[in-house]
């Protein structure tokens, strides 16, 4: 079975560390990407939620792409595709629906085949690769780091659409970031919204929305957050000195798309993950994990020093006693 | 009646058969998938001339017909009053059978004698048989079932035909001769306008009949069955004898509804649907190798087993029959029971055994 | 035959669209019929009197009335016609009410469609024949699945009137939902006070036999004549010998052993008497935890129980039971509020289910009656509820409504009120259906006297903040996001139906809905009864119900049973299946299908014969078109019936 | 009846008296407007709905048949519905055998409380059937005889059989047959009688014998013209103790009788030998006639001895003969993989191995694949024209090893009354249609339906067809397991190959 590759609009813009790191990291797996010919816009523009034979027009047309390359499966780092694709491929098993659609396109939709099935970039990796094969991959665990997964808004719901994992508490990241040696906090808005799409025109709802987030990690004691979405790294990492933080403002909880640290934990070179595109200093978690990780080494340390010198006192006492004894006997 | 011969070219067989069937219905034999059945025959059309699966019976006994319709009225003042008002009208149009072989034609004398000439006349049939003329084409040549030599019947017998056609020479240069056995037969072959047959071709058909005769003959001489009705009546209560001579039958209709000569019939009335005050009377082929053939309101049935029943139809046709027609057998030997029967059931064998077993036990 | 046609007007209901007259007038030609005419209504007292006039005056010997559905009338008139004289096998319907005069508005469409439907009647009944039912003797005593209020309710009435009661509890004390509740409403009078002395009753009536702890593992037979085998599963002590003195239970050193009837708040001991006033008062020992069975020694409950009642070696045991009829009262189960992992998905130890807040709640419950978060133990000041979790719900596939949450929920506001004087109560509801006796007066004393805050919305999610826990929801009444800070959340969980309830129905062979709840015969009018002869329903195993309607069923279902034994001996349906022993060849392929047993082998003159036992048969006919020879048929629907109806329409 | 002019089409429905017929009064409740072509047979459980009542239905003249019952678990009787889904669907998959639109026929469920379904279902089925308009009759289909002219059935061109099939040398096939009388000549004393074949009437034709006697055992053959299944007359041995020669496929009939209990396992003693093919006698009978040019005067002719020798026919006399046993071979033998008898007493002989990997599927047999390349209306046509000569002796019926109704069978009684005795179309093929359902499921593909026939109507494309449809649904082989249960017989809840029709 042949997995098909579709990057998305934003992996050739705002998102380019996104698609950068993907790449790396699949590359690091062994996952092989096969780019759809001549893809295009999957039609989640402002324009889908009027017309939608239009918008699942342009979704059909990049999964016929990948069809016709030979593939069965279609993967997408972006929620925001994934939830058109998959919105479109639900679309078009109604007869009238594909019939629309095959209008509007040149190269309709074979009538009889189904059309590839559409998976985020996150479940390629957890179910096609697997948790136990990445974990035996793993080159530099991310040991001290504590991270906040937030998997956004759309990535699971509709549930009866997007059929992955649990729709209120998944745990997919979770459970691929804690197989890299990162500590998952408990994080309750892991599928809250971070207001991104008012971005432009409500920036007050965005302020609360993504500082309740933000805020709700650092209480958790998260180093970073870690997303899997485009436009809530963006909205988290980038506007992080325009939010309502709950205690104050701060500009230290970096935004780490989770292919990146899936790269960094797999030995690929930073800058082939473009650490160095976020807005937030990533140097930060890893300091901080690294002040974890000696803390947690002095701590044993002192530990260990204790116990050698409870044993050197007891030995001593020990000693102590049977000189006392020769002692008495003498 | 005046008897003479006429010559049908080969090539001009079809134009000749139109022309004795002007107004009639022909019926010749013609292929379907892979069997032979007679079926009306289009004008012109090239006659098959292989021997048919089927015998040409059922033109003038169908596998079914409808006897009369009964339609009941209701009084429109009381409708609980009803009177059943009959229509027997019977639609029969004058038909020719071309394509029959001696076997087939004899078979229609053998019905005679039950439907014409017996106690009771049966007007469907008289009807039909009045109205069909019968051309039968001789043999040439003794099948490996053929046993007519052996019943009285023969490969140029007449008995039953109206005209006999006999094939003389071989390819272009062949043709038939063809000879009216009645008065009808004569009238129709006039109507073709043919050639006299000169007394060569009328000796090549006698030369026909001798050696087709010959042949069955050296295939198997005949028995002599004079014996034989007493002989299966004896042999009427010997058990062992029919269980042995049936057990292969698989008690199936095939044999029966293949012979030109079985002649019973069940009758069934049946609605026709419509406003359900219509039915109408159904004489259907029936088989005594069925056991519903027998089978009494009771549930009783005198012939439980397919011995009993095979017994009945051996015994029908060579004693039962000639004991009530002069000797006739009912059987022609045409041999399609026994080629025809899904497990070769060979009657002639019966018949020998029948006759012969008696005598090894004269007194038994 | 003479056979007469009335064609009913229904008012306008059948007159209205249709030509009735026509109709009638058509039929007076239909074959065999010598009487035809129209009716106002058919099944009114003159329309039945004119069918009786027309049988006799006209010598009739078969009737067919063109009305309304044969389900709600076939039964009546065939009384009408038995009274003039016939047998009420001779009688058909034509439906041209409910599926003709209802259903379109063309006139001349439905004539004709009515005419042709009365014709297919007179065809199918010129073939009928008088049928006659067989009578059978009654074993006169009725099982009882199930030892909830219902089934108590049931027994106890079953045993007041005079029958043998064989009572069958799963679990080790009878009492079921009911008496794990602390408070009852809209009353608030104590649970355990009006079901205690009814428990008793039980355990004291000469006419119960109660077998706790057992189930029900096979069902044979029929109506009047059931065998019933009960699995009496091993308790590991000899309850003849055991007098509940609880002396094992104080000794037990195993005290982490899941404590059921207490809904997993707290724990208990390995050998225990779920609770004080448990039915009977028996100990049983928990294998799973029991240090006896886990690890192989211990063995002090046997060093300490005063009568030596203790018996690790118990084996599960089987015993047989001949019934005449069944009562299932297997109640229902709670659904499992993990799906909804928004309200923490069991994540969170202060969101509990109703029922565990009512043993937080109950005097007899793991908190002696003090409510104390599960967490730390403190006490709570602000308590949320949340209601229709599992009901109403398609996202969990519990689309219909539970019933009683709305109502114990405003009751657990109420005693929260009582328990914790300075707490505050919040409600979240969907709607308020409180559609009982004193039941909406109760709410609104919640609301008004209790001052319980009632939000009208669903919650989306549940998110701890330190040692409490953030309820957001909306208000649909003020159209905004509310935010409520809980120490304590209650989920209102809905009913769903009882583990195992799909197989005891196939075990009863009654149907089940999608959900596992059993069908009633008839949803209005035979609520307590099934579609399997002799097997009747209480309570909440039918659909959710409160108490006072579970009793109600449990008195219903006695009353059936107690009708039906009341006749010395019952009669048997005649529409069965009947062998014509000349045509069966003994292949036993009717043996094979029948879902009932009801075929069995007869050998007739040295061959092997089927033969219906007409007592077992329900005349569902698999067996008519399973026999290729056509010899079993099913009487009044044999196939030269249904031909005739399929030749009245199709024969051209 | 007449139809409404112009207005509505022939629909029947059947339903179950306890949900749909339910549903039907609820939507009558709620005034759901429906159109008013159905005409409604109330039953009281859609497992009492036999197909037998849709064909009637539809070889009747009606236009669509609709069977509605209650949802699968939610039967009134428990099980009624499981069953109808099998036969239903098994119908409706047969169906276009017939050439008649499966879209005519629907079944489908719906609850005493769906009315608002019911009415959907009605609307939609009788709109589909007013696309598909009057249903064509197939007494009214232009006769359709495709290769008529060349006086052969519509046979695709010949298959290469699985296994190359070859018959030992003389003398070695002589020491198997020798060792096999040897083992029946042992049995014999303790049997009624062992059936067998010997030469029949001639030379080129066997029949079935009856040893009794340990001479009789003499006269048992073994070849190529051994085409008889005899394990048809073992249930009329009941409670006797009979032994039978069978050959590879007649042994899957023994193993179908040993199945469904009518023979005895006590009762029965088989012997059999490794089979390498047996002719179909009309294509021996049509290859020899195609070297008579005098048009077959006279078909039979009688040779005087037939001999075999790996795949060579030789047939001596007065019209000598060569034939590849790879031509005449009978359709079954082209398939087959069973050559051995599965059970009994068996000389192994060297039955030749297969020619290759066994394939996935069975290779579908020519017959059937010549009936799927027609159109519904050329299959209407060709039943039409193959069945009006058809005698309606019922040798189909009595060679058929399954059959065991015998005198019972329902094709000839009153009561029931499913068949007329009128001489058309509808009924002699309505006889064919019983046949090939009572055989769904049992039906081992012997082809004595179609060997029995005196007319040689092509009848075992039907029980093909039939098999192909229950291997489809149920993944199931009859007459190679003595503990299976025929799937008929059965049912699961949930039915891994039967999809819900939309309705």
């Amino acid at each position: 079975m042949n997995l098909a590759y579709y990057p998305g609009c934003s992996g050739l813009g705002t998102s380019r560390e996104y698609e950068r790191s993907t790449r790396a990291a699949c590359a690091a797996l062994g996952v092989k990407l096969t780019d759809i010919p001549d893809w295009s816009c999957c039609g989640s523009t402002p324009a889908h939620a009027l017309e939608h034979a239009l918008s699942g027009a342009l979704s059909a047309r990049n999964l016929v792409g990948a069809a016709r390359a030979g593939c069965d499966t279609v993967a997408t780092p972006c929620p925001s595709c994934l939830s058109n694709l998959k919105t479109a491929r639900h679309r078009m098993a109604d007869d009238g629906f594909r019939a629309k659609v095959g209008r509007l396109l040149d190269q309709p939709a074979d009538a009889l085949a189904a059309l590839p099935d559409v998976q985020s970039v996150l479940e390629t990796l957890v179910t096609r690769v697997g948790l136990d094969a990445i974990r035996a991959k793993v080159r530099q665990p991310l040991a001290g780091l504590r991270v906040a997964p937030y998997y956004g808004c759309i990535m699971t719901r509709p549930a009866d659409v997007m059929r992955f994992d649990d729709p209120e508490n998944p745990t997919s990241m979770d459970d691929l970031l804690t197989a890299l040696g990162a500590e998952v906090v408990p994080f309750p808005y892991k599928v809250e919204c971070c207001g991104a799409s008012y971005g432009v025109t409500r920036r007050d709802i965005v302020a609360r929305l993504s500082g309740r987030l933000l805020g709700a990690a650092r209480d958790a004691g998260a180093h970073a957050v870690v997303v899997a979405c485009p436009l809530c790294q963006m909205n988290l990492d980038l506007r992080q000195t325009q939010v309502e933080w709950p205690g104050g403002k701060a500009v230290d909880m970096p935004v780490f798309y989770f292919t990146q640290l899936l790269g960094r934990a797999l030995g690929v070179p930073d800058a082939e993950l473009g650490l160095e595109q976020l807005c937030v200093d990533p140097a930060i978690a890893f300091r901080r994990a690294a002040q974890v990780v000696a803390a947690r080494q002095a701590e044993e340390a002192a530990q260990a020093a204790k116990a050698a010198a409870q044993a050197a006192a007891k030995a001593a006492q020990a000693k102590q006693a049977a000189a006392a004894n020769e002692g008495g006997r003498a | 009646m005046m008897s003479f011969a006429r010559y049908i070219a080969r090539g001009e067989l079809a134009r000749a058969l139109d022309d004795m069937a002007r107004g009639r219905v022909t019926y010749a034999p013609r292929r379907e998938g892979d069997a032979v059945v007679f079926r009306p025959r289009a004008e012109g059309e090239e006659p098959l001339l292989a021997r048919a699966t089927v015998p040409p019976k059922g033109v003038i006994f169908p596998q079914s017909e409808r006897l009369f319709a009964f339609i009941r009225e209701k009084d429109p003042n009381d409708p609980g009053r009803t009177t059943v008002r009959l229509d027997s009208t019977v639609d029969i149009k004058p038909a020719l059978i071309f394509g029959g072989r001696p076997c087939d034609a004899r078979g229609f004398h053998i019905f005679d004698r039950v439907y014409l000439n017996g106690p009771h006349r049966d007007p469907y049939y008289a009807a039909r048989r009045e109205a069909t003329v019968v051309v039968t084409l001789a043999c040439t040549k003794a099948g490996s079932t053929c046993f007519c030599h052996w019943t009285g019947c023969g490969p140029a017998d007449t008995t039953g035909s109206d005209i006999l056609l006999t094939p003389v020479g071989s390819g272009n240069d062949g043709g038939f001769v063809a000879v009216a056995v009645t008065e009808r037969g004569a009238a129709v072959l006039e109507q073709a306008n043919l050639p006299e047959a000169d007394a060569a071709r009328a000796d090549a058909a006698q030369a026909v009949h001798a050696a087709t005769r010959a042949a069955l003959g050296a295939q198997s001489p005949a028995p002599d069955l004079s014996a034989t009705p007493t002989r299966l009546l004896e042999r009427f209560g010997d058990n062992d004898f029919w269980r042995d001579m049936s057990d292969k039958c698989l008690s199936c209709g095939a044999c029966t509804y293949l012979c030109p000569t079985c002649y019973c019939f069940n009758i069934t009335d049946e609605n026709d649907g419509g406003d359900g005050m219509r039915g109408r009377r159904l004489r259907s082929w029936d088989n005594c190798m069925s056991s519903l053939f027998t089978r009494e309101a009771s549930g009783h049935n005198p012939r439980m087993g397919k011995a009993l029943r095979l017994r009945n139809r051996v015994g029908h046709k060579f004693s039962y029959y000639p004991q009530l027609h002069e000797g006739v057998v009912s059987c022609n030997g045409c041999g399609r029971c026994i080629t025809g029967c899904p497990v070769s059931v060979d009657i002639r064998e019966m018949v020998v055994r029948a006759t012969e077993a008696n005598e090894e036990t004269p007194n038994a | 035959m003479r056979i007469g046609v009335f064609v009913c007007h229904c008012g306008s209901n059948i007159g209205g669209t249709v030509d009735v007259p026509g109709v009638a007038e058509v039929a007076r030609a239909y074959p065999d019929v010598v009487f035809s005419s129209d009716t106002m209504y058919a099944c009114s007292e003159p329309g039945q009197a004119a069918i009786v006039d027309a049988i006799k005056e006209h010598a009739l010997d078969g009737v067919v009335v063109a009305s309304c559905t044969p389900r709600m009338h076939e039964p009546t008139f065939r009384r009408t016609v038995e009274r003039a004289g016939l047998n009420r096998y001779m009688f058909e319907m034509a439906n041209i009410r409910e599926h003709v005069s209802w259903i379109g508005k063309d006139r001349e469409a439905n004539s004709n469609k009515a005419a042709e439907l009365v014709r297919m009647a007179v065809e199918k009944l010129r073939l009928n024949a008088p049928l006659y039912p067989k009578s059978f003797d009654v074993t006169k005593r009725v099982l009882v699945i199930g030892g909830g209020v219902a089934g108590i309710q049931a027994a106890l009435d079953c045993a007041d009137g005079g029958i043998e009661v064989v009572l069958v509890e799963r679990e080790s004390t009878i009492g079921g939902k009911m008496a794990k509740l602390d408070k009852t409403f809209p009353t608030v009078d104590c649970s355990s006070c009006i079901l205690g002395p009814k428990m008793v009753d039980v355990s004291q009536h000469p006419n119960i036999r109660l077998y706790a702890h057992a189930e029900v593992e096979k069902i044979s037979g029929y109506v009047g004549n059931f065998k019933v085998d009960v699995r009496r599963k091993a308790t590991y002590v000899d309850w003849e010998l055991c007098t509940g003195c609880g002396l094992c239970m104080e000794k037990c050193p195993s005290k982490k052993s899941p404590d059921a009837f207490n809904e997993h708040v707290g724990v208990t001991t390995s050998i225990n008497i779920p609770f004080p006033q448990a039915i009977p008062k028996k100990a049983i020992i928990d294998p799973t935890s029991c240090r006896q069975f886990v690890k192989g020694k211990c063995g002090v409950c046997a060093k300490v129980c005063p009568t030596g009642a203790i018996r690790y070696d118990m084996e599960d045991q089987v015993v047989t039971e001949d019934v005449g009829a069944i009562i299932t009262a297997t109640g229902y189960d709670l659904f499992d509020y993990t799906k909804y992992a928004e309200y923490g998905g069991g994540r969170y130890p202060d969101v509990i289910t109703s029922l565990q807040y009512e043993r937080l709640l109950s005097a007899s419950g793991p908190t002696g009656g003090h409510v104390k978060r599960p967490s730390d133990g403190k006490e709570p000041k602000t308590v949320v509820f949340i209601q229709c979790v599992g009901s109403r719900d398609r996202s969990v596939d519990r689309p219909y409504c539970s019933g009683f949450c709305c109502m114990y929920t405003a009751k657990q506001a109420v005693l929260t009120k009582d328990h914790i004087p300075d707490s505050r109560s919040y409600v979240f509801y969907m709607d308020i259906r409180a559609n009982g006796k004193m039941y909406e007066e109760f709410t609104r004393r919640a609301m008004e006297e209790y001052g319980v805050q009632y939000v009208r919305g669903r919650v989306s999610m549940i998110v701890p903040q330190g040692d409490t826990y953030l309820v957001r929801g909306v208000d649909t009444l003020l159209g905004e996001q509310v935010e409520v800070p809980a120490d304590l959340v209650v989920l209102a969980v809905g009913a769903e139906s009882s583990h195992g309830a799909p197989q005891l129905a196939e075990k009863l062979r009654i149907s089940y809905d999608n959900y596992g709840f059993f069908m009633e015969s008839h949803c209005k009018l035979r609520p307590v009864e099934t579609n399997t002869a002799g097997v009747y329903l209480a309570g909440a195993c039918q659909g959710p119900k409160d108490i006072p309607s579970s009793v109600g069923q449990g008195s219903a279902a006695a009353a059936k049973v107690l009708g039906l034994f009341s006749r010395g001996r019952l009669e048997s349906d005649p529409q069965i299946s009947q062998v014509d022993v000349r045509r069966c060849v003994g292949c036993g392929k009717c043996i094979t299908t029948c879902p009932y047993g009801a075929i069995e082998w007869m050998e007739l003159r040295g061959e092997m014969k089927a033969r219906v036992i007409e007592t077992v048969c329900q005349g569902c006919g698999i067996c008519t078109v399973t026999c290729p020879q056509g010899a079993i048929q099913l009487q009044h629907f044999t196939d030269n019936q249904i031909l005739a109806e399929v030749n009245a329409l199709c024969l051209s | 009846m007449p139809v409404l002019k112009g207005k509505e089409l022939r629909v029947v429905g059947f339903l179950c008296n306890w949900c749909s017929y339910g549903g039907a009064d609820t939507a009558g409740v709620g005034r759901f407007s429906q159109p008013t072509d159905l005409r409604i047979i109330r039953v009281p459980c859609s497992g009492r709905v036999d197909p037998m009542f849709v064909v009637k239905a539809l070889l009747g003249g009606a236009d669509g048949v609709l069977v509605s019952g209650c949802h699968p678990r939610d039967c009134h009787y428990s099980q009624g519905n499981f069953y109808a889904r099998r036969r239903l669907e098994t119908l409706k998959t047969f169906l276009p055998a017939l050439g008649i639109d499966p879209d005519r026929f629907q079944y489908t469920w719906v609850s005493a409380s769906e009315g608002q379904r019911w009415k959907n279902v009605v609307s939609s089925f009788v709109e589909k059937v007013h696309q598909l308009g009057h249903a064509p009759r197939i007494e009214e289909a232009a006769p359709y005889l495709p290769l008529a002219e060349k006086g052969d059935t519509p046979r695709a061109p010949l298959r290469p059989p699985l296994r190359p099939l070859s018959y030992p040398a003389a003398g070695t096939l002589a020491a198997s047959l020798e060792q096999l009388r040897e083992k029946i000549r042992a049995a014999l004393p303790e049997l009624d009688c062992v059936i067998g074949w010997q030469q029949g009437f001639d030379a080129l034709h066997a029949t079935p014998l009856f040893m009794r006697k340990p001479e009789d055992v003499d006269k048992l053959t073994w070849g190529p013209l051994n085409v008889h299944n005899l394990a048809t007359y073992l249930p009329q041995f009941k409670n006797r103790k009979v032994g039978v020669v069978v050959k590879g496929c007649d042994s899957r009939s023994v193993i179908e009788l040993l199945q469904e209990k009518l023979v005895e396992p006590d009762n029965v003693r088989v012997f059999g030998m490794a089979c390498e093919g047996v002719v179909d006698m009309t294509r021996v009978q049509k290859t020899l006639d195609a070297g008579n040019a005098d048009g077959a005067m006279c078909a039979d002719t009688a040779p005087s001895s037939v001999g075999v020798e790996g795949d060579n026919l030789s047939i001596e006399g007065e019209a000598p003969a060569r034939l590849r046993l790879a031509d005449v071979v009978a359709e079954k033998c082209r398939t087959c993989d069973t050559p051995v008898p599965l059970l009994g007493d068996v000389v192994e002989g060297n039955a030749s191995a297969p020619a290759g990997p066994a394939p996935d599927a069975p290779p579908s047999p020519p017959s059937l694949d010549a009936l799927d390349s027609m159109t519904p209306e050329q299959r209407r046509g060709f039943w039409r024209a193959q069945m009006d000569r058809c005698l309606r002796c019922y040798a189909c019926r009595n060679a058929c090893p399954m059959c065991v109704c015998r005198d019972h069978c329902i094709a000839e009684s009153r009561d029931p009354h499913w068949t007329t005795q009128e001489g058309n179309i509808r009924e002699k093929l309505q006889f064919q249609v019983i046949h090939a359902l009572h055989l769904a499921g049992r039906c081992t593909e012997c082809g004595e339906c179609q060997r029995a026939c005196p007319v040689n109507i092509p009848v075992l494309a039907l029980k093909q067809w039939m098999n192909r449809s229950v291997r489809t649904l149920f993944d199931y082989r009859a007459g190679v397991d003595v503990n299976a249960v025929p799937p008929l017989l059965a049912f699961a809840v949930e039915e891994k190959n039967i999809k819900e029709h939309g309705l």
